[in-house]
C-alpha cells in the first residue's frame, strides 16, 4: 500500500504513455538483441576451416562450479589436440553455450549451435539439459555427447545421445558385490536431492538389496549445503557398516566433518569421489570408491596442471577424453571423405568402437563401457584394490 | 531457423507467464515471488496426463488452468492476511516447499529427475509435433491471453485492481470488496500461469523441478521489471529481451571463465539500473 | 420521527490502544438532513469515531446503529452499502488514476467489475463502463471538476483533490458522508467552493458528519455540534451554545484564551 | 547421548543464523528495507577472510578486516543506492528488486574472480575437536558459539544504552519525527547499514572457516533469517535471536522424525504457523 503523500512530481512523466520515439527505441532495440544471435553466418568448411563443435554446459548458476571444470576439460582437450596438429590437419574449436542448468535455455543454445553455427555434435552436462536436447538430437542427427552426467535414463534417451562415462548404475552394482563380499551387511545413503544423486540412491538400494545387504536409512542433502553435521550423526547412532555417498559437490567439507567425528561407519561411493578437496581431506583415509578409469596418463595430468593451475579431477579428465574421442570419430569420417554430420560421426563412433585415446572405453551401446576399479584412499591417493577388466 | 523458431515459442510461452506475473505484481500489487511454482504445476499436470494418457492435450490444460487457478488463490491467501515484506517472506516459503514437492513427489513428478518424453500436444487429432506447428499453437494462445489482459485492463475490474493496489483502504471505504478481487486477480493469474506451464511441457518435452525454482522465479519478475508493469507492450517485451539477453551478453568478448559469471552479474547490474533511472522498464509503468 | 428508528446512534462506544483510551464510553445520536461537526481537541478521537463506524476498527465495547440497523462487526464496504461513506484526512486518492477514475471506483454495482465478466462478456462490460463513466463524470460537474476529469490526481491543486475526495464518496451513493477535515489546509476561493458544495449537498437531503477544527467553518456549516474530548462526547448542541461554553473553550483551546 | 549432540549443533548453527537475522532486523526495522542484498555482504565476508588468509594473514585477523570492509560496502550499499533510490521516490518494490540486483551482482563478482566451487580455508586449526562429555565440537564451531552468543547481548546493549543506539531507534520508530527533530534518519541508515553488515560479517566469517566459501549459498540463509525475524517480532532483537536459534535446533531435531526431505518444510511450516496465528511476532505485545 504506498501512502498518496509520498509520491514526488517528477514521477509525472513517468504516467505519461511511452513516447513514439521510446517505443521505436525499444523495438529497435529488441530487433538488434535478437539479431545478435545470427551475425555469425554458418560458412562453407574448407580444408583448414576449423571443425566447430558445440558445448552447453552450466557456465553459471547453481550447477556452475561442476560446469566450469567440465569447460576446462574440454578447454584442455582441444588445445592438446590443436597443439598436435589438430584432426586431419584441421583445427578443432568448441563454441560454449551457457545453460545455466536450465532445460529450456539448453533448447534455446542447441537450436542455436545447430541452425546458426551448424555444429554436428553438442557436448552437453547434467541430465535435465542432456534429457530436453535428447528428443532434438534425435529429429536433428546431432550426435550428443554427455561426459558426466550418469543417470539411467540417459541409456536409452536417444540413439545420438553418447555417455562416455558409464551410468552410475553400473559403477553401483561393481560396489555393491564388493562390499558384501568383504561382509558389509548394512548401509545408509547420503545423497544430493537431484536428478544424479537420487538415481544414485535408487540404483545402490537396488543393487546392495539384490545382493543380500540392508539398507538402514537415507538422508538427502541439497546442491551446495555443506553442513552434513546432523545426517552424519543420525547415521552414527544407527550404526551402519558403510555409508553410501552420492553427491557431485561439497566432498571436501563432507571430509572435513568426517574427520572430526571419526564415526565408526566406512565411507564409500563412486567416481565422484575423484574430487582433489575430498582427497586432500584428511578425513578420506579409508574410503572406498569405485573408479571408472579416469586417471588420465602423468604427463597429461601434469599438462593440465600447468595450463590451468589446478588438479585434473574427475569432470577435467572425463571431458578432455570426450574431446579426444569425438575426435578420434571425426577424423575417421574425413578419413573416409564424408562429410562431418552427426550421422557419420555417431557410425564411426560405432565402427571404431574401443577406444583407446586417454582413458579406455568401449561403445557396444551408447554408453560407453569402461574400466570399474575399486580404490581406497590413503593420504591423497588412491590404490586400487580390484580391477574389474574390460569385457 | 530452429533457432529463431524456439526462441519464439519461448518467448511466447513466457509472455502469457509474464501476464500472470505482471497481473499479480504490477496490477494488483501482490508481491509474489512463487509465480514459477504455479507455472510448474501447471507444466506437470499436463506432463503428468499426458504422459500417463490420461486424457487429451486440450482437457488436460483447462484441468492445468483450473487447478493452477485453486493453487494461486490458496498462495495468495497469507497476503490477505499479512501484508508488503511478511508475504514477500511467504512467498519465498512457497516457492521452497513447491521445490521440495517437485523433487520428493516421485510418483507424479518423476522426482529430482524429472518427467522426461512428454508426448506432443494434439488438437483434435492433429498432431504439434513440429516447430512451425507449435509456434502456431503457443502464438494463439499467447494472443488470446494478450487480448484478456487487455480486456481486463480496460474493464471497471482492471482499475479495481489499480486502486487496490495503490491503497486498499481507500478501495474499501469506496465500498468495493478489496478481498474478492484479489482473490479473483489472483485466480485468473493462475490461469495464465496454468496454461503457460501446459504448453512449456508439451513443447519441451522434459520438465525437472529445476525448470521452476526460485532463479525462476526471480527469472519472472526481470522479464517484469525490463518490460515495464501494468502495460500488455511492457509484457510482451519483457520476455523476449530478457530470453535474448543472454545471446546479445555472449557478444561481449570475455575469458571464458570469467564471462558466465559476468553475464549473471550484469543481470543484476540491469535491475538495479532499471530501478534508478527508468523504474517504468522499457515500455510499461512505474513498479 | 418519533417512533422511527434514530438515524446513526452510537451508545457506550470504548476503544483501547495499547493503553491509551482512544474512545471511552462514548454515546450520541444524530438526524438526518443535517451538517453535524464533530469537534475537539487533537487526540479527542474524532478520527476513531469515523473508522469505528466505518468498519475500518473494531470496537471493544459498545453498540452502533444506522436507522434501525447495527453496525457491529460490518466489514467497509458492507457500510457503504448500508448507506455510510467517508473521506480520509490524508485524502487517499489513487495516484496514478485520473479524477474520472477515482470517481467511477466507487460507482457501486459496475458491470464488469468481475474477471469473468469483463472477459467473456467485453461489449457489455464496455456498455456498462460508459455508464458508469457518465455518472462519474455527473459527480465531477457537481462538485465543479469537470474540467479536470482526464487529469492524473498529483496535477491537481489541493484544493481540487479535496473536492475530488467529496466527488468520491457523493459515487457510492451513501446518504450519510462522514467528511474527515474536508476544508483543511484550504483557504480563499478553495474554501468558499467546499463550503458552498456542503451547504448545496444539506439541501439535496445528504446528511454529513465533519470533522472540523476551524471554528468559522463550524459557525458556517454546522447544524449542530458534537464536541469530543479524551474519547467522551462532552457536549452536544447549537454551534452558539458550545461556543459559548466557556469551559469547552478552556478544553480546545488549552486555555490560550 | 545422539539429542545431546544434535542440540548442541543446532545451538551453534542457530547462533550464527542469530546474529545474521539481528543484524537483518537491525536493518530492516530501521530502514524499511527488505534488504535482501544482506546475504550477499554475508557470502563477501567469508571470502574477503579466505582471501586474506591465502595471504598469510591470522584467520582473526582475517574477520575484523572482514567487518570494516563489509561495514564499508554496506555503509555503500545505502548511501549509493538506497538513498538514491528513496530520493527519486521508488517504490517499496522497485528497492526490493534493487536490492535482488545488488545480491546477483556480489554473488557472480565472487564466483567469477574465486571460481564458484566450494573452497576450504587452509587453516589447520578448524579441524581439532574438543570433548565436553560425551559431545564432540570443533574448535571452529566453539568459537561460533562463543562469539555469535556473545554479540547478541553486546546488540541488546548497544541499541538500549548507548546514545547512537537510541538515536538509531528514534529514527526507526518515527523517520519523518526524527527527521523535524534533526537526527538525519538518512545519515543514521547509513550508519545502522555499516554496523549491520559488519554484524553479520561474523557469521559469514565463521560458516565460512567452518565449511568453506562458496558463492551462491547465501540466500536461502538470509530467508531462513528473515523467518525468524518475523516469527519473532519484528523490531525485536531478542526475539529475531531466539526464533533463530529454535529454527536451527527443531532443524536439527526433526531429522530424528522426519527425513532431511522436508526439512525446508519444517523451517517453513513453523513460518506459517506464526503467520496464522501470531502474525505480528512471538516476541512483540500487542
Amino acid at each position: 500500500m504506498s501512502s498518496p503523500m509520498h509520491h514526488a512530481e517528477h514521477t509525472r512523466a513517468v504516467l505519461a504513455p511511452p513516447t513514439i520515439s521510446t517505443r521505436r527505441t525499444v523495438l529497435t532495440l529488441l530487433a538488434a538483441t535478437i539479431g545478435a544471435g545470427a551475425l555469425t553466418v554458418p560458412r562453407r568448411a574448407s580444408a583448414a576451416d576449423p571443425i566447430r563443435l558445440g558445448a552447453i554446459l552450466p557456465l553459471t548458476g547453481p550447477d556452475a562450479s561442476v560446469g566450469i571444470q567440465q569447460q576446462r576439460g574440454l578447454r584442455f582437450g582441444v588445445s592438446r589436440l590443436n597443439a598436435a596438429g589438430g584432426i586431419a590437419g584441421r583445427p578443432l574449436e568448441i563454441l560454449y553455450e551457457d545453460d545455466e542448468g536450465r532445460p529450456d535455455q539448453a533448447i534455446i543454445s542447441f537450436n542455436k549451435l545447430v541452425s546458426l553455427e551448424g555444429v554436428p555434435l553438442i557436448f552437453s552436462a547434467f541430465s535435465g539439459p542432456t534429457l530436453a536436447m535428447a528428443p532434438l538430437a534425435t529429429r536433428k542427427k546431432i550426435v550428443l555427447v554427455n561426459g558426466g552426467a550418469q543417470a539411467d535414463r540417459l541409456a536409452k534417451a536417444s540413439p545420438y545421445l553418447f555417455n562416455t562415462i558409464p551410468v552410475a548404475a553400473d559403477e553401483i552394482a561393481v560396489l555393491a558385490k564388493y562390499l558384501i563380499s568383504n561382509g558389509k551387511k548394512t548401509a545408509g545413503i547420503l545423497y544430493e536431492n537431484d536428478a544424479g544423486g537420487s538415481a544414485g540412491r535408487n540404483d545402490f538400494r537396488a543393487a546392495f538389496e539384490q545382493v543380500g545387504g540392508t539398507i538402514i536409512g537415507q538422508e538427502p542433502v541439497t546442491f551446495g549445503q555443506t553442513d552434513y553435521r546432523p545426517m552424519l550423526l543420525k547415521f552414527a547412532s544407527s550404526k551402519p557398516d558403510v555409508l553410501f555417498v552420492m553427491l557431485s559437490d561439497g566432498l571436501g567439507p563432507l571430509a572435513d566433518q568426517i574427520y572430526q567425528m571419526k564415526p565408526s561407519f566406512l565411507i564409500v561411493g563412486t567416481s565422484f569421489f575423484n574430487d582433489p578437496a575430498l582427497l586432500h581431506s584428511p578425513g578420506s583415509n579409508g574410503w572406498l570408491h569405485t573408479q571408472v578409469k579416469i586417471k588420465a596418463p602423468t604427463a597429461i595430468a601434469a599438462s593440465f596442471k600447468s595450463m590451468f593451475n589446478v588438479d585434473m579431477e574427475f569432470w577435467g579428465s572425463q571431458y578432455s577424453n570426450a574431446t579426444y574421442i569425438m575426435a578420434q570419430a571425426i577424423a575417421r569420417v574425413i578419413a573416409q571423405k564424408e562429410p562431418i554430420t552427426g550421422e557419420n560421426i555417431r557410425q564411426a563412433i560405432f565402427d571404431i568402437k574401443t577406444f583407446n585415446v586417454m582413458l579406455p572405453a568401449v561403445f557396444a551401446t551408447n554408453t560407453a563401457a569402461m574400466e570399474i576399479d575399486i580404490a581406497r584412499i590413503q593420504d591423497a591417493q588412491q590404490h586400487v584394490v580390484q580391477a574389474i577388466k574390460l569385457g | 531457423m530452429d533457432f529463431f523458431l524456439s526462441y519464439f515459442i519461448l518467448a511466447s510461452i513466457f509472455v502469457i507467464v509474464g501476464l500472470s506475473t505482471n497481473l499479480l505484481v504490477g496490477v494488483a500489487g501482490i508481491f509474489s515471488v512463487s509465480q514459477a511454482a504455479v507455472f510448474g504445476v501447471g507444466a506437470y499436470t499436463v506432463g503428468y496426463l499426458l504422459s500417463n494418457d490420461v486424457m487429451g492435450f486440450l482437457p488436460a490444460l483447462v484441468l492445468a488452468g483450473a487447478l493452477c487457478l485453486l493453487l494461486n488463490v490458496l498462495v495468495t491467501l497469507p497476503s490477505l492476511r499479512v501484508s508488503g515484506d511478511y508475504f514477500v517472506v511467504t512467498s519465498f516459503g512457497i516457492q521452497l516447499l513447491a521445490t521440495a514437492a517437485f523433487t520428493n513427489w516421485d510418483g507424479i513428478t518423476g522426482g529430482a529427475s524429472g518427467l522426461a518424453g512428454i508426448p506432443p500436444a494434439d488438437l483434435f487429432g492433429w498432431s504439434v509435433d513440429n516447430s512451425y506447428k507449435t509456434l502456431a499453437l503457443t502464438g494463439v494462445i499467447m494472443c488470446i491471453a494478450c487480448l484478456g489482459f487487455a480486456l481486463i485492463m480496460r474493464s471497471p475490474f482492471g482499475r479495481l485492481l489499480l486502486a487496490i493496489r495503490e491503497d486498499e483502504l481507500a478501495v474499501a471505504a469506496a465500498g468495493r470488496n478489496v478481498l474478492r478481487a484479489k482473490v479473483e486477480a489472483a485466480g485468473l493469474a493462475g490461469v495464465f500461469a496454468g496454461v503457460a506451464g501446459g504448453l512449456y511441457a508439451v513443447y519441451l518435452s522434459f520438465i525437472d523441478p529445476s525448470t521452476f525454482d526460485l532463479n525462476a522465479s526471480v527469472l519472472l519478475l526481470t522479464m517484469v521489471v525490463l518490460g515495464g508493469a501494468r502495460t500488455l507492450a511492457g509484457s510482451i517485451v519483457g520476455p523476449f529481451v530478457v530470453l535474448a539477453l543472454p545471446q546479445a551478453l555472449a557478444m561481449i568478448d570475455l575469458p571464458t571463465t570469467v564471462a558466465a559469471s559476468a553475464r549473471q552479474g550484469i543481470y543484476g547490474a540491469l535491475l538495479i539500473a532499471f530501478m534508478l533511472f527508468r523504474p517504468q522498464g522499457l515500455m510499461g509503468r512505474r513498479l | 420521527m418519533t417512533e422511527a428508528a434514530p438515524y446513526l446512534q452510537v451508545s457506550g462506544m470504548s476503544k483501547t490502544f495499547g493503553g491509551l483510551k482512544a474512545l471511552n464510553d462514548c454515546s450520541f445520536a444524530i438526524d438526518s438532513g443535517k451538517i453535524i461537526c464533530l469537534v475537539g481537541p487533537n487526540g479527542a478521537g474524532k478520527t476513531t469515531v469515523f473508522n469505528a463506524v466505518t468498519g475500518f476498527l473494531r470496537l471493544d465495547e459498545g453498540t452502533m446503529t444506522f436507522r434501525g440497523r447495527s453496525l457491529n462487526g460490518s466489514r467497509p464496504p458492507q457500510v457503504v452499502k448500508v448507506g455510510i461513506a467517508r473521506t480520509f484526512q490524508n485524502l487517499r486518492l489513487f495516484e496514478d488514476l485520473t479524477a474520472l477514475e477515482n470517481v467511477a471506483s466507487a460507482v457501486p454495482r459496475q458491470f464488469g467489475g468481475e474477471p469473468f465478466v469483463a472477459l467473456f462478456r467485453p461489449l457489455h462490460t464496455a456498455r456498462g463502463q460508459a455508464r458508469t463513466r457518465e455518472r462519474a463524470r455527473e459527480i465531477l460537474t457537481d462538485v465543479g471538476l469537470a474540467a479536470h476529469a482526464n487529469t492524473y490526481v498529483r496535477q491537481l491543486s489541493y484544493g481540487e483533490q479535496k473536492l475530488l475526495c467529496i466527488a468520491r464518496v457523493l459515487a457510492t451513493g451513501a446518504e450519510l458522508l462522514l467528511l474527515d477535515e474536508p476544508t483543511s489546509g484550504l483557504s480563499g476561493d478553495a474554501l468558499e467552493k467546499v463550503i458552498a458544495l456542503l451547504h448545496r449537498l444539506r439541501s439535496e437531503g445528504r446528511s454529513q458528519l465533519v470533522v472540523e477544527h476551524n471554528t468559522r467553518v463550524v459557525q458556517q456549516i454546522a447544524d449542530e455540534v458534537l464536541f469530543l474530548h479524551q474519547g467522551h462526547l462532552l457536549a452536544q448542541g447549537s454551534v452558539a451554545s458550545i461556543m459559548a461554553d466557556p469551559h469547552l473553550a478552556e478544553i480546545y483551546f488549552g486555555g490560550a484564551l | 547421548m545422539l539429542l545431546l549432540q544434535l542440540l548442541i549443533n543446532g545451538l551453534v548453527t542457530g547462533c550464527a543464523l542469530g546474529v545474521i537475522a539481528i543484524s537483518f532486523s537491525l536493518a530492516y526495522s530501521t530502514t524499511r528495507i527488505f534488504h535482501v542484498a544482506h546475504a550477499g555482504v554475508y557470502t563477501l565476508a567469508g571470502y574477503v577472510a579466505f582471501a586474506l588468509a591465502g595471504l598469510g594473514v591470522p584467520d582473526m585477523v582475517a574477520l575484523l578486516a572482514a567487518m570494516a570492509v563489509c561495514a564499508l560496502v554496506g555503509a555503500l550499499i545505502q548511501s549509493e543506492l538506497y538513498a538514491r533510490l528513496a530520493r527519486r521516490r521508488a517504490t517499496h518494490l522497485g528497492v526490493l528488486i534493487a536490492s535482488l540486483g545488488v545480491l546477483a551482482v556480489i554473488q557472480n563478482l565472487l564466483s567469477g574472480v574465486f571460481t564458484p566451487n566450494i573452497r576450504p580455508f587452509a587453516s589447520a586449526w578448524r579441524g581439532r575437536t574438543l570433548s565436553f562429555g560425551g559431545v564432540t565440537l570443533t574448535q571452529v564451531q566453539l568459537v561460533t558459539l562463543v562469539v555469535c552468543a556473545a554479540v547478541y547481548p553486546a546488540a541488546l546493549l548497544f541499541t538500549r544504552r548507548t546514545v547512537l543506539g537510541k538515536q538509531i531507534r528514534a529514527v526507526a520508530s518515527n523517520p519523518f519525527l526524527a527527521e523535524i527533530t534533526r537526527l538525519e534518519p538518512q545519515k543514521t541508515y547509513i550508519i545502522v547499514m555499516a554496523i549491520a553488515s559488519a554484524m553479520v560479517a561474523i557469521p559469514g566469517v565463521l560458516v565460512a572457516l567452518d565449511f568453506g566459501v562458496q558463492p551462491y549459498d547465501g540466500t536461502t540463509v538470509l530467508l531462513t533469517a528473515t523467518i525468524a525475524v518475523i516469527a519473532g517480532g519484528v523490531g525485536s532483537l531478542t526475539g529475531a535471536f531466539l526464533m533463530a536459534v529454535l529454527i536451527s535446533v527443531l532443524q536439527n531435531l526433526s531429522l530424528l522424525v522426519i527425513s532431511g526431505e522436508w526439512s525446508v518444510g519444517v523451517t517453513f511450516l513453523i513460518f506459517l504457523i506464526f503467520m496464522l496465528f501470531r502474525p505480528r511476532g512471538l516476541f512483540t505485545r500487542r
